[in-house]
């Protein structure tokens, strides 16, 4: 029973808090999201140079050996930052499916590419009828000579914009929502057949629709074994979930320091706001929600490499319990902020808006709930 | 007991919605739907409709142009623009501006202003908050100080809704700053064309541009746009705010949402099943519309227990605490049913000249920006706090 | 659109408030759910002689010809005074049956009786495993001759104690849960075979258990159609959610009034619990909850009389919103009231265990949500 | 990082179990599961079998007689405790006055109070509250005036667990008046056969006698039996309430609670399927383990942050107030699944010498009983309100 950090860890965490204080200050920030691209390319050589880009990866592909607390702590310092980067899209969820599926060749010619920021991955997992179920998968991949031709349609892909190449999951055999019979392809976002919608997303991130007309893939881009590949969208995802997590418990402090400092400054009928006991007492929920979501992730952080029960029943608590405190944190942000908490101007509302996209990402409350109830019982410390 | 309305009045509900359906255009239907901000000259058209037939004044007495209806018929009114996605009234002018000139006006202000609200041709806004005061709304610092027959403003007002649409600005200044700070408190109507009269737009964080703050320098009013008595504004202030509101709750805007949120779960899928047989989205909806529908017969209950309609007083605030909840609720059940595509920021889809194609269900284009803009709710008007202060004071005698 | 009380019935409300105050203090009330019977017998003749019993029956029977609206006005009376007695079991209940499908000659031998308060009647519909669902019946009724033999077991019967006569209902034909197939039948209490394990309820009311060995019945003893007693089952409930919700809000009522009158004396550091904005702030949820819930009060007593689906949709909103409510209003009493709320000597309690019973009987929040999720459409005013 | 015990703790936890498994009587378990109250011989019967081993005061040093347990193992002991359905250790003696004597108490006072409390032939109530007290705990007003080598006290005492059980009191009284409120209060250790007191019970509205209100009228108590120094007892007090206490947040008890719920839908039946099938009842219990997931990896977080176990300072509010919550929600969730089982009051069922049968599911027996005497929980051991305080003062600096 250990909660602490070791040194690495905190210099690490030193390192990324100093790069969010020294180039990430809120109005940046605002001027980052209103590019073209949605992030700022030097920052992306900058993480690349700093290791963050390799972190999570082995160290005989270029990368570092990184565990998943080393992931939570930049995500968590992102999430004080509001920092907008293809690094979950790309470095996390996408680097995880080759780090776990992909053949040597694929992670030699990938990973030391991926970890020295040359190259930029996504993950094309939801389709527009198959919620947040990983399995349902409509999109397909037919054998065609030694490769595949691809049709479908993939929703909300981010910072596809960015990505040199997009994860596809397709259907190689089965129904709809089978589990078995879904495949990973590697495909190049310039392929012919590939059109990309891209858009903005709420939290001023970037995402894409992304459809696929008889796209030609060879053998070699497919990822994992044929058919099988559900189980690692699944425990990618949970990595996704836990380093959303973790980032929503950055956001979500901030925010709970931020109203802090105004309630204890602001002034109205003569007092303090932060006098009244009836903003002292939600105040209180608020913190609690916060610290509660903080042991969830990382208890949701340790058990990703534990099995797989035990990391599904703990990612869906974290995911449940930060879909919640999430909106609970933001709402009495604005609120006990006033007029000013609903500017533009102010942080406030756009940490809100960032919460609100990690509550869908990777499942909201209501998938979590229902997915914790069937593992519920192998949640052990 | 009887708790239904009169066959005159459910009849007057169908003519009511007969012209509706009939009137209102398609474009501006959808776009209310959606949520969308209308413009002013979007409003003018169906407003002008409106007009031609009498109703844009519902609750103003026949001698001011109003149609004399009973309160059932201003409340069935209301209820049948919500119910079929017309757009609200242009704010302040009919429901706060012409009781309070019937009430205390002077004869030439009835003639001068009454007339352009019913028209449309002229718009109001509110300024009574200041970037100092907050929820303590008498700590006002705006100052007027008369100067032969002008009063002359010095200083700000902030989070006023539509003062980039507005033509008058009914304010409360300070007049005196010797006594309480609830005296030396003067009603004034300040034309938005005023010199020395400067404009900031404050965008909120959904992106939308619905409220301004004000600067004054030297602005010249002219002492017939005074309401009433110097250092009285105080109670035409609270007047206006006890002004039976019919709607206070929103319960028809909210029915209206509900209605959308139900067609939205009826089309959206998971698991292969349209998401409305989820059972987690079938009772959050089935709790959220029962709230409702005591929400919407407490309203009925406060207007007509008595039989004269009684004056809402601090059950305003009620109704205003649980009307705001339940609209705030339904937007975020909006965007949990539209699971990935609550994601995409579609605003820029909107532009009028924009040529860029939407991507998923053009039910969930505003379903994000709504559920942000809305949290303003709890906080515009007098804040959910101050209203249960209010309660607290003025009912439970604490 | 009218919500107020007419002469005759605010002249009704006095006596029965009148009742109460005189009769019905809270140490009078402790004592007679303590005797035997858990309810005074000289009271429920003054019910008579008052023509309380009469209320809801016709001129013809005996009766007073009373609306709904009367006996919403008794039970919140009755709710306020925490009134012990079989008048909702007996009158409103299962005179509501015999009055709706009983035969003339039935009525003619039964309705006066009622009226007079020589006949109390209680009805058993519920079953160990029903929970519920009204037409989940296992209990048989099968044809003897001219007659039927019943079996089952019936659960949580109120106030059998005190009944001549039982309604139950029976399974003539169909399966467990078919609505078809259910009829009703007039059992007397000291029939052969008729067993009874009484006990009080946790609200200090009385109730029974009843086990039905081959009790013989006659032709005669049925009442209204073989078959098809599932919809007068459905009505007659929803008759008593409009009644129980009735009462709530009247315990619900005096939950609030005590609890402010004991927040505006109690003083703590110095100043009343009432001057705190925490607790200001809370009383006015409690506050809202009661007013929601009387509204809806009257909503569904105006709708008993409507069509069945806004008759169902009304009851089971007022009874989801009385349920939630009943809950709030409970634990805010005793939570503000401190260790005094927690004493048996104090009636903090002792409502919340009304309010308690009353969730459950004839479907809790849960089930009336689904209902009310199936009939929503016909909520009108 | 590394949120799992070690293998050393992990088999220390095995052999837990199995000890208790042999050893806890299956009438005692019964009742502990079934949220019955024990009497003390009841109780004793494990505890001389506890004690035998050398585990009734798990957090004390070997010095004084308790096993010299790690904080690692003292949590697992407690969570063994709960898990397998054994009784709690006897209140206030293990835990309380313990470290208290370890800490300020004399030699002599160490050599007589503590063998009989490790031995359970001793057990201990707490007089801190008083009938105008509340919540405001050092406004408390029963003096004690030291007479020669005795205090003599008067006053009362109230809501005190298990007074009618207990051998002594630890009880705080006021020896000044003259200061501020907070001085001037003495701790002492009185006799509860002191001639003099007088007892109360006070029956809760569940039914039950947990709790006393104790009277005392010239109680002599000797010199020897105040702890620290006179004047001194509210900085006694906060440091009892400040002790490191391993299980605040009563997670395995809840865990426990959970466990039993989930039998009960299992078992029960709607609509001809197991309750635990209704998403309704599936997803409010998910929610409610959920949170007890949160709280119980938060009081570990909190226990074991640091190195050598950091006290629990205002943390400790929030493992109760959260705590507490879920232990109610639990107790309402069980009743909401009983349906019309909950209601019957088989309290009489449970005497000793009754011979009435019960009726309903053995499990449904004191379910609602446990509903309503579980309201306790947010309101003693310093309301939920007062916690709220604490944090926001103490960790928010408001």
């Amino acid at each position: 029973m250990d909660f602490s950090f070791d040194e690495a860890q905190q210099l690490f965490r030193d390192s990324v808090d100093r790069f969010v204080a020294e180039h990430y200050d809120f109005e940046t920030r605002q001027r980052i999201v209103a590019t073209d691209d949605g992030y700022l390319p030097e920052h992306w050589q900058r993480f690349a140079e700093l290791g963050w880009l390799a972190l999570p990866f082995p160290e005989g592909y270029g990368g570092l050996d990184g565990t998943p607390v080393d992931t939570m702590i930049i995500m968590e310092s992102f999430g004080r930052g509001l920092v907008a980067s293809p690094y979950l899209s790309s470095v996390v969820v996408a680097g995880h499916i080759l780090n776990r599926a992909a053949t040597e060749q694929q992670k030699q010619a990938l990973l030391p590419a991926l970890s020295d920021g040359s190259l930029r991955l996504t993950f094309a997992f939801a389709e527009p009828t198959s919620r947040f179920d990983l399995a349902d998968v409509s999109t397909t991949a037919t054998e065609d000579g030694a490769g595949y031709r691809l049709n479908g349609y993939k929703c909300v892909v981010h910072y596809a914009n960015t990505a040199h190449k997009v994860l596809v999951s397709a259907r190689t055999t089965g129904n709809q929502r089978d589990p078995m019979g879904v495949s990973l392809f590697l495909v190049d976002m310039g392929a012919s057949g590939v059109s990309a919608r891209h858009y903005p997303t709420i939290d001023g991130q970037r995402a894409a629709d992304i459809k696929l007309d008889n796209v030609r893939v060879d053998a070699d881009d497919l990822i994992g074994d044929k058919d099988h590949a559900s189980a690692f969208i699944e425990e990618t995802c949970d990595h996704g979930i836990a380093a959303t997590c973790a980032e929503a418990v950055g956001a979500m402090s901030v925010l709970y320091e931020m109203t802090l400092e105004y309630i204890k400054t602001r002034e109205q009928f003569g007092k303090t706001l932060g006098s009244f006991q009836a903003l002292q007492h939600r105040m209180v929920d608020v913190f609690m929600a916060c610290e509660l979501c903080r042991s969830m992730v990382y208890a949701a952080t340790c058990r990703l490499t534990e099995s797989t029960a035990e990391r599904q029943c703990t990612a869906s608590a974290a995911k449940v319990q930060v879909g919640k405190a999430g909106r609970l944190v933001g709402h009495e942000a604005i609120q006990l902020h006033g007029g000013m908490g609903m500017t533009d101007e102010l942080p406030i509302g756009h940490y809100l808006k960032r919460l609100t996209m990690i509550n869908t990402m990777f499942g909201d409350i209501a998938y979590h709930t229902a997915r914790f109830r069937r593992t519920a019982n192998y949640f052990s410390l | 007991m009887d708790i239904a309305f009169s066959k005159d009045v459910q009849a007057f509900r169908q003519e009511v919605r007969a012209f509706i359906r009939t009137h209102l255009p398609d474009d501006i239907k959808h776009r209310v739907e959606r949520g969308e901000e209308l413009d002013r000259e979007g409003h003018m058209g169906w407003h002008r409709k409106l007009c031609q037939k009498g109703w844009t004044v519902p609750n103003w007495p026949t001698e001011y142009g109003g149609p004399g209806w009973s309160l059932a018929q201003q409340y069935v009114f209301h209820d049948e623009l919500a119910f079929n996605c017309a757009p609200r009234l242009p704010w302040y002018g009919w429901d706060m501006i012409g009781p309070l000139l019937i009430e205390y006006g002077s004869d030439w202000q009835r003639q001068r202003f009454l007339p352009p609200i019913a028209s449309g041709e002229e718009w109001w806004c509110q300024g009574f908050s200041e970037p100092n005061s907050g929820s303590d709304l008498a700590s006002l610092q705006c100052k007027a100080v008369l100067d032969g027959e002008h009063y002359v403003v010095n200083g700000s007002k902030i989070w006023i809704t539509a003062a980039h649409v507005s033509d008058w600005m009914f304010a409360l200044v300070r007049t005196d700053s010797s006594g309480k700070k609830q005296q030396g408190i003067t009603l004034l109507f300040i034309d938005m064309r005023s010199p020395g009269l400067s404009r900031r737009p404050i965008i909120t964080f959904d992106g939308g541009h619905e409220i301004d703050q004000c600067y004054f320098q030297d602005v010249r009013v002219p002492i017939e746009n005074r309401v009433g008595e110097e250092g009285k504004g105080w109670s035409y202030a609270k007047y206006l705010l006890s002004v039976e509101r019919i709607g206070t709750a929103d319960v028809a805007r909210s029915g209206t949402m509900l209605r959308r949120l139900k067609t939205i779960v009826a089309s959206e899928r998971a698991q292969g099943k349209p998401l409305l047989e989820d059972p987690w989205f079938a009772d959050q909806i089935a709790l959220l519309e029962i709230e409702l529908k005591a929400l919407e017969v407490t309203e009925l209950r406060y207007l007509f227990e008595t039989e004269a309609g009684s004056d809402l007083g601090p059950e305003a605030s009620i109704l205003k605490i649980r009307g705001t909840e339940i609209q705030q609720r339904i937007t975020e059940l909006i965007v949990d049913a539209l699971g990935y595509y609550a994601c995409p920021d579609l605003r820029p889809a909107l532009w009028q000249d924009a040529n860029i194609p939407a991507v998923g269900p053009d039910y969930a284009m505003l379903a994000s920006a709504s559920y942000f803009n809305l949290r303003k709710l709890s906080i515009f008007s007098g804040s959910n706090e101050i209203q249960k202060n209010i309660v607290a004071k003025a009912v439970l005698g604490l």
